[in-house]
């Protein structure tokens, strides 16, 4: 059966927070609150975890395997590197020295690990991607936009919340 | 007034003042990228001809092999790291009196890098070879030499520079979401639409954002402390006395901060004016700047008087006597003056009036950096003039006019850049802004409660700025 | 492969120590049983600057002019460096015992100060002990200069092969074809005549021979009246040189000879300069004597 | 760098003579008229050339008097660089840095590549027939010849050249030699240059004598030095002492130098044989009764000298037998400058060291190729015929008096007074400038000569009193320029226009050379069964021919009638300062001054380069507010110059010195302009017996002329100091040194 886009708009946080607990503690049949819910604020809400439910970010894992990977390599690397240049002594010291490696050890450390946390969060958050249809300009200004998605059935009843708690617009689409 | 920013600021007008900037800036922006292109031309000029001539026109010689293009090198690398001291420290002390101006902040680390690196290619006496310095695959196993504090400065930079650009660019996507939005057509429509990389403000990507954001941070804390401790090894690694200091690393992160600070209080001011961001970048933030430069003003002074008490106090000949020429010898008037410019005009920013006075703040931010550019070529000439050999000692040799130039027109090159930048991109972060009006009026909603609050606020910021 | 490499001779590209008993086989990849070095006993040299201009004449040395002479771009490699007693203080000098005089060329260290900070590796220690400077490869940082304790390293600040005066025809016919003529940004530094050098090398390998002491000279040391100048094969015990060393009770790699604690062998006369900041130079000075009693 | 055995007729080929040199183009990398390289495959190969191996030819340096055997290093057809003969008896093997700039001599871009008449190019044949036209309008003692030393071949055809003219004018004038000591040496020895044994003495006292920088012969003296330097010799390590108004180069090396009143060196040594006498050195009657007034107290009064310094070296020159005096430039300088020399001979007497470090030389078996030395005094009468209109052609050859000569002497005016003038000429210098009639000269790398040194060197052994050598200088490579010609060619062409039956055999002055050394094998070493050709190459392959020379004997023959010294001169009110124009190692009297390589070699003792400068003590700068580089106004009654100032603590504090050599209008590139020419300014003033012009007898008064310049100088910001640096330049007393071990 098809399913149905909607996009209410708040002035303010507050109101959003409340029409957010309804969905939650209504349960209405074709629409899952966990999943078929979206909050899109104009600035960063950690508070939302609160009523959306915490979920889990993972970025930090990338963040430690990009670390310790590049780290390692580089050290591997760059000893190599020393170890075949004509393999000559400079200035009295190994030809690979330790201390020196450290140093750039160092530095690929931090570097694997800034790229690949970026490459994390990519992933993570799902971008970069399109714009789902439902998108309003307000959002990146002012207002909270919450977007749901629910079976025909459902959407009437959902309209109904939004509109109760004085929303400022809503948009409505149908999905496949 | 003693709030940093007006609480009851609409979003909307944020976001409509940040997005005039990019359309109609003051006149005077178009002044000072047309005076920025003349000076940038006239380095562009001097640099063709050393080029042609070979290294011999700067006037650098046996014994002074190094001169301004190094001192010059150190200088931008040092300025660029407040931008990051802004962003990433202040950042995770939740000091959020920075959240107006971190961004061109750290717009002026990563073009002061750019500079920074042009200078390596200034300095080489053969830079149409300087693809050898790049660990490139090559059939001859020839690398470069991993042992060389000029590598691990490659290295650091190159590090230092892409994160920052990387770090730029992710907390400016939520702001390119809003250029985007309000962009009606045009080429930028298409470039905003290409970098928000399709932002829509969800939960998900605030959660993964915060996250990213902060751990990013926390890398560019070391990086960047490791950065100015690297390229002080190309002095405190080598031989000579009076580079071969102990000191040097701390040191030269410390005189980093200090011009990076005097920098950002410079540009505050021009761009406040220029992009008539007064709402934004207020007097109270600039009184926290103020107090953040002199607290590193005077730690950077101790540091100063560290190295020159261990010298003085130690046995190392060739040491003293490197300090005493700077002292009394040619040098002597760049040093005091740069003695004076470091250690006594900060204490102009000691007195409360003049905190939010924009004309002697101005002034005095110039003249700090003045102090440091001279305390890196203090650094680098008076040793190579008065070294181990007594032989070779040489005390009259001074960078030529084409030597200057080029110091003269790595300003312009800077302006340049950054001037674009804040013209194309926002240089006030416009979602961040308005966090902060969000949880400033929250507390002072509370404050109302019960006052005690409020100051709570104001004390987390101070703790910031110390 | 390179990490194969890496790891099979681990403990060879660890090993810190310069100079080993015979030859460098320990971290060299090329192991050789000489150690090029010198003696240059300076009661002998009367400072006639004969070797400086041999120098000129063997490695192609530019005659930089005036102008470029004032502004530091003299590029003798082997320089004669004239000092006066000081009587009381810096500055208040006597004539009575003569000058003293310092043959000063590149000391060829065995922990060159100038090798680590090259960033291109155009500067190594090569399998025979010498400091070597690979023109094609230096791409002028200048750092190896600046780090370099005697200042015995010489850049080219300008294009002396294009500059007007300096090789005018036909002058660069009398240019030694035996080594290059160096362009503008490289830089350069005495070579112990390499090309001489590793002729008698060669000449010795096709001989199936080792290298004799006397088999090769310097030009400096060719030309030098008095014969002040002496230089050889260290390893090779039957050499002048490293009779010389032995007898003077020097050692290449330390930072303060243990003869200098003795009060008998404190007599002898042999010493490095600068040896106290552990380059280990491969020049051994003798000191100047006086006779006091006129 | 190997030196391989190479075929004689094969390296006449190299030299270009009958046509070869095409094939030398064609087989070494460049062609030399041109330029230009041409790469072509070695078809045509000389069998003993290897591409890349060097061949080393035997020679004779060129570059000063002293005659020094070298080699030449070839490549490819081109002479790279000069290294020391180690047969020779003179240099063994060793060079100076001078003898080393001979390639740029031969390689110089400022070189006379045509003969030039009245301005304009013009043929050998036009040159030379010039020559004849006006030789037929003069009579033969019209025609006058100006050179410097000349000995060997080139001598003999020149005599024969004057005979064939009738003419017995020919004038040897050297601007720096040591004239006054060879008459001294004379009137002292019996013989004019005798050999000095530096090397066996145990202590050299110097009056002036720079034996290491420019005297005589200083790379001979320089290897005898490095000898009476050993501490391991068994006499130990010999002590040198240098008395002299201003240091030289061998002032620089010694233990101690005393600087005393320009004039005063007489006094000195008698003041020493007083001395001596005071420490039991016996003298004879008449002698002590002379010297008796000489006391300490006197001569340190007229010397300047502290006499506790007098007895000092007096005490060690009796415990040190056999010690060697010399009396150098500094000592002959002035009007009484034989009376000098001859006080400081006597010293050498009453020591005993006549015989034992004076060792008699061998004189030259054929008198004709005995060098015709130099000297001013032959100016100076030159000079003076010039004036009286006594020469109408006059030739000049191997020396540049127009520039060395005082202005006060008119020379040049006086010139003009001959009606043609031919300059052999190698560079467009000040004479050849006035010339009518230039000659180009081929370079010393690319001509025939046989040397025969004033100074004969003889290697140890018994029969080094009868030995002398002539040495041979034959051409390293084609010549560079095909229109010069070697002095012997040019001599032999004008002699043929006079006695074309005589040399007609001889198409050129190898061919000369080449009957004259193979007709006299016998008495050049071979045997008289010996192949021609066999032994002209072994001969000229080794460079050195030994001949049996006549043996001499020293004497000690001086008595207190030659003893009479003047007072010496007190201080000039007008002119209160000494000039003492310096001669340097490298310089010379200037006649090398552009070669590049001199002019950046450092002066050994001021380090300044491309320019001249004066040398001040700084106690009188300090009392004229003289700073280094101030440009210093010198005048005397004769002229004056301008030059830096240099603060030099190794100078009398009434004199100034000023080196020569500097100061070139003409000649070239290099010297053109730089510094100033001390010679000009000297006073017409001459030694009394000789009649040699005293060059030290100039007084002068100095003037800062406002302008200062940065002095272009190798030494560093702090000049000569160690600044209290450890172990640089380390000096350490005799008593502390252990020479036991040393190898």
């Amino acid at each position: 059966m098809s399913q149905r886009y909607l996009l209410a708009l708040y002035n303010n946080f507050d109101e959003a927070e409340q029409v957010v607990r309804e969905l939650r503690t209504s349960n209405i049949s074709g629409f899952n609150a966990d999943d078929d819910m979206v909050v899109k604020s104009p600035i960063e809400h950690p508070e939302v975890e609160e009523f959306l439910g915490s979920k889990p970010v993972k970025v930090q894992w990338f963040t430690l395997f990009g670390a310790l990977l590049a780290g390692s390599l580089g050290f591997l690397w760059v000893a190599s590197t020393q170890a075949n240049f004509f393999s000559q002594m400079k200035g009295g010291k190994p030809i690979v020295p330790i201390p020196a490696n450290m140093v750039l050890t160092y530095e690929f450390f931090i570097l694997g690990g800034v790229y690949i946390t970026v490459l994390g969060f990519l992933v993570c958050a799902g971008l970069p991607a399109r714009r789902s249809p439902l998108y309003s300009a307000k959002v990146s200004e002012d207002q909270i936009g919450i977007l749901v998605k629910a079976s025909e059935s459902a959407a009437g009843t959902l309209k109904d919340i939004f509109t109760k708690h004085k929303a400022l617009e809503i948009q409505e689409e149908v999905g496949k | 007034m003693t709030k940093d920013i007006r609480e009851d600021i609409a979003w909307a007008k944020i976001n409509q003042d940040v997005l005039n900037s990019l359309e109609t800036p003051r006149k005077a922006y178009w002044v000072i990228l047309f005076v920025a292109f003349c000076v940038f031309s006239v380095g562009v000029g001097c640099e063709v001809y050393q080029y042609n001539m070979g290294m011999g026109v700067s006037n650098l010689d046996n014994p002074h092999a190094w001169a301004l293009y190094i001192a010059s090198f150190i200088f931008w690398i040092g300025m660029s790291h407040s931008g990051t001291l802004l962003s990433a420290i202040l950042h995770i002390m939740h000091a959020d009196w920075r959240k107006p101006i971190y961004r061109f902040a750290e717009a002026m680390t990563t073009f002061s890098l750019i500079t920074a690196a042009m200078f390596v290619a200034v300095h080489l006496g053969r830079v149409w070879q300087i693809y050898y310095a790049l660990p490139y695959p090559n059939e001859r196993w020839a690398w470069p030499n991993w042992q060389s504090p000029l590598l691990w400065d490659a290295m650091a930079v190159f590090t230092y520079l892409s994160s920052s650009m990387i770090f730029l660019y992710v907390g400016m996507i939520p702001d390119l979401a809003i250029c985007r939005d309000n962009m009606q057509s045009g080429w930028r429509k298409k470039l905003y639409t290409l970098m928000a990389l399709g932002w829509e403000g969800t939960d998900r990507q605030w959660r993964n954002f915060r996250m990213t954001y902060l751990t990013v941070a926390c890398f560019l804390i070391p990086l960047a402390v490791s950065v100015h401790s690297i390229v002080s090894t190309d002095f405190a690694v080598s031989q000579q006395p009076g580079m071969h200091v102990t000191s040097f690393p701390p040191y030269f992160v410390a005189g980093a901060l200090y011009s990076g600070c005097a920098a950002i209080i410079s540009l505050f001011i021009i761009l406040r004016y220029v992009f008539k961001f007064e709402e934004y970048m207020t007097l109270p933030i600039l009184r926290k700047v103020v107090r953040l430069t002199f607290a590193i003003a005077m730690v950077w002074t101790y540091l100063n008087c560290v190295e020159f008490a261990a010298t003085w106090y130690s046995h190392d000949e060739p040491e003293k006597a490197v300090l005493i020429q700077k002292a009394i010898g040619p040098y002597a008037p760049f040093f005091w003056t740069m003695i004076f410019c470091g250690s006594v005009v900060p204490f102009a920013m000691m007195v409360k009036k003049w905190q939010t006075n924009i004309p002697i703040m101005f002034a005095v931010s110039l003249l700090l950096n003045l102090g440091m550019f001279l305390e890196r070529w203090m650094i680098v000439s008076p040793t190579l003039s008065h070294d181990f050999y007594p032989w070779q000692w040489d005390h009259n040799q001074w960078p030529s006019m084409v030597q200057w130039g080029i110091v003269f027109g790595s300003f312009g090159f800077f302006v340049i850049l950054f001037m674009g930048f804040c013209k194309v991109f926002p240089s006030v972060s416009m979602y961040e802004v308005k966090e902060m009006v969000y949880h400033r009026s929250l507390q002072s909603r509370k404050a109302e409660a019960e006052p005690a609050e409020g100051f709570a606020a104001e004390e987390l910021a101070v703790k910031g700025a110390n | 492969m390179g990490v194969a490499n890496l790891l099979e001779n681990w403990a060879k590209f660890r090993h810190t120590h310069p100079v080993e008993d015979h030859g460098h086989e320990d971290w060299m990849a090329y192991p050789s049983d000489i150690k090029w070095a010198m003696a240059i006993d300076l009661d002998a040299c009367i400072g006639c600057n004969a070797c400086s201009v041999a120098c000129y004449a063997e490695n192609n040395l530019p005659a930089v002019g005036k102008e470029k002479y004032a502004h530091g771009a003299a590029m003798h490699w082997m320089r004669i460096e004239r000092y006066w007693d000081e009587t009381e203080g810096v500055g208040d000098f006597s004539a009575n015992q003569g000058a003293r005089f310092l043959p000063m060329l590149c000391q060829q260290c065995d922990a060159a100060p100038c090798e680590t900070v090259c960033p291109v590796g155009a500067t190594n220690h090569t399998e025979d002990g010498l400091n070597s400077q690979i023109y094609n490869r230096c791409i002028g940082s200048r750092y190896c200069l600046v780090n370099c304790p005697y200042k015995v390293r010489y850049f080219n600040w300008y294009d002396y092969p294009s500059t007007k005066d300096v090789w005018p025809s036909p002058m660069e016919q009398q240019l030694n074809p035996d080594l290059s003529v160096r362009g503008k940004g490289v830089m350069e530094k005495c070579t112990f005549c390499k090309q001489r050098t590793y002729m008698a090398r060669n000449n010795a390998k096709s001989e199936g021979r080792p290298v004799h002491d006397g088999d090769v000279q310097t030009a400096c040391q060719e030309s030098c009246p008095t014969g002040a100048i002496h230089f050889g094969n260290l390893f090779d015990p039957e050499s002048q040189v490293a009779r010389m060393w032995k007898a003077q009770k020097v050692e290449l790699d330390t930072d303060k000879q243990a003869k200098d604690e003795d009060p008998e062998e404190n007599r002898l006369r042999g010493y490095h300069i600068l040896e106290y900041l552990r380059p280990y130079p491969s020049v051994m000075y003798m000191e100047r004597v006086r006779e006091t009693s006129v | 760098m190997t030196e391989n055995d190479f075929n004689r007729r094969d390296f006449l080929k190299v030299l270009g003579w009958g046509g070869t040199a095409v094939a030398l183009s064609g087989c070494g990398n460049t062609s030399i008229q041109d330029g230009k390289e041409v790469i072509t495959p070695y078809v045509t190969l000389p069998d003993y050339v290897i591409p890349g191996i060097a061949n080393y030819f035997n020679t004779t340096c060129a570059q000063c008097g002293a005659g020094c055997n070298i080699k030449g290093r070839v490549r490819e057809g081109r002479v790279l660089k000069a290294e020391g003969n180690q047969h020779s008896p003179v240099n063994r093997g060793k060079m100076c840095g001078l003898g080393q700039t001979g390639v740029q001599n031969h390689y110089n871009p400022d070189r006379v590549t045509q003969p030039m008449l009245a301005g304009k190019t013009v043929t050998w044949e036009q040159a030379l027939g010039a020559i004849n036209d006006k030789l037929d309008s003069v009579k033969g003692e019209q025609v006058a010849f100006l050179t410097g030393d000349i000995s060997g071949h080139s001598r003999v055809l020149l005599d024969n050249y004057l005979d064939a003219l009738g003419s017995k004018n020919h004038f040897s004038y050297e601007a720096a030699s040591p004239a006054v000591l060879r008459a001294a040496n004379k009137k002292a020895y019996g013989v004019e240059m005798p050999r000095y044994r530096i090397d066996k003495a145990k202590m050299v006292v110097s009056f002036g004598a720079d034996f290491l920088g420019a005297w005589i012969t200083p790379v001979h003296f320089a290897q005898q030095y490095a000898q009476f330097r050993k501490g391991s010799r068994p006499e130990g390590r010999g002590v040198l002492v240098q008395f002299e108004p201003k240091m030289t180069l061998t002032g620089a090396n010694a233990d101690r130098w005393v600087a005393l009143r320009p004039g005063s060196e007489g006094v000195m040594a008698l003041g020493l044989i007083n001395a001596a006498a005071g420490y039991g050195l016996k003298l004879p009657s008449d002698i002590a009764a002379v010297v008796r007034e000489y006391t300490p107290e006197r001569v340190s009064l007229d010397t300047g000298v502290p006499f506790e310094q007098i007895n000092k070296v007096a005490k060690l020159l009796v415990e040190r037998s056999p010690s060697l005096v010399l009396a150098g430039d500094a000592a002959e300088g002035y009007v009484h400058g034989m009376q000098n020399a001859v006080a400081i001979a006597m010293l050498n007497q009453v020591l005993g060291n006549v015989g034992k470090t004076i060792e008699a030389p061998a004189s030259v078996p054929f008198p004709q190729l005995a060098p015709a030395v130099g000297n001013r005094a032959s100016l100076v009468e030159f000079n003076k015929g010039l004036a009286a209109g006594k020469y109408k052609v006059v030739f000049t050859y191997g020396t540049n008096p127009v520039f060395s000569a005082p202005a006060a002497l008119q020379f040049q005016n006086n010139l003009k007074q001959a009606d043609f003038k031919v300059a052999f000429a190698h560079y467009m210098d000040e004479t050849a400038q006035a010339a009518d009639l230039v000659l180009p000269l081929a370079s010393a790398m690319e001509d025939w000569a046989t040397v025969v040194p004033e100074y004969t060197a003889a290697p140890e052994g018994s029969h080094a009193g009868t030995y002398v050598h002539m040495s041979f200088r034959q051409p390293m490579m084609e010549k560079l320029y095909p229109d010069t010609r070697g002095i012997g060619d040019i001599l032999l062409a004008l002699l043929k226009q006079h006695q074309p039956d005589d040399y007609k055999d001889f198409d050129d002055f190898y061919s000369y050379l080449h009957s004259a050394v193979v007709k006299n094998k016998v008495a050049l070493g071979g045997k008289a069964s010996d192949d021609d050709d066999e032994f002209w190459n072994a001969t000229v392959g080794k460079g050195i021919v030994p001949l049996s020379g006549r043996a001499n004997r020293v004497s000690a023959r001086l008595t207190a009638a030659d003893l009479r010294l003047p007072p010496v001169s007190g201080p000039d009110s007008a002119y209160p300062l000494r000039l003492v124009p310096a001669v340097s190692a490298s310089m010379r009297d200037g006649r090398n001054a552009n070669e590049p390589w001199l002019q950046e070699s450092p002066d050994p003792l001021t380090t300044v380069v491309w320019d001249s400068w004066v040398e001040i003590n700084p106690q009188t700068a300090a009392k004229m507010g003289i700073k280094e580089g101030d440009i210093i106004e010198i005048a005397s009654r004769s002229g004056s110059i301008k030059t830096q100032a240099y603060l030099f603590p190794g100078i009398h504090p009434d004199v100034i010195s000023v080196p020569v050599g500097y100061g070139h209008h003409g000649m070239g590139r290099y010297a053109d302009g730089t510094g100033a020419n001390v010679y000009s300014m000297l006073d017409p003033v001459f030694e009394e017996k000789t009649g040699e012009l005293a060059l030290n007898e100039t007084n002068v008064r100095i003037a800062k002329s406002g302008e200062r310049v940065v002095m272009v100088k190798d030494e560093g910001a702090v000049g000569g100091s160690q600044a209290g640096r450890a172990k640089i330049a380390v000096q350490w007393p005799i008593d502390k040194v252990d020479y036991s071990k040393e190898v």
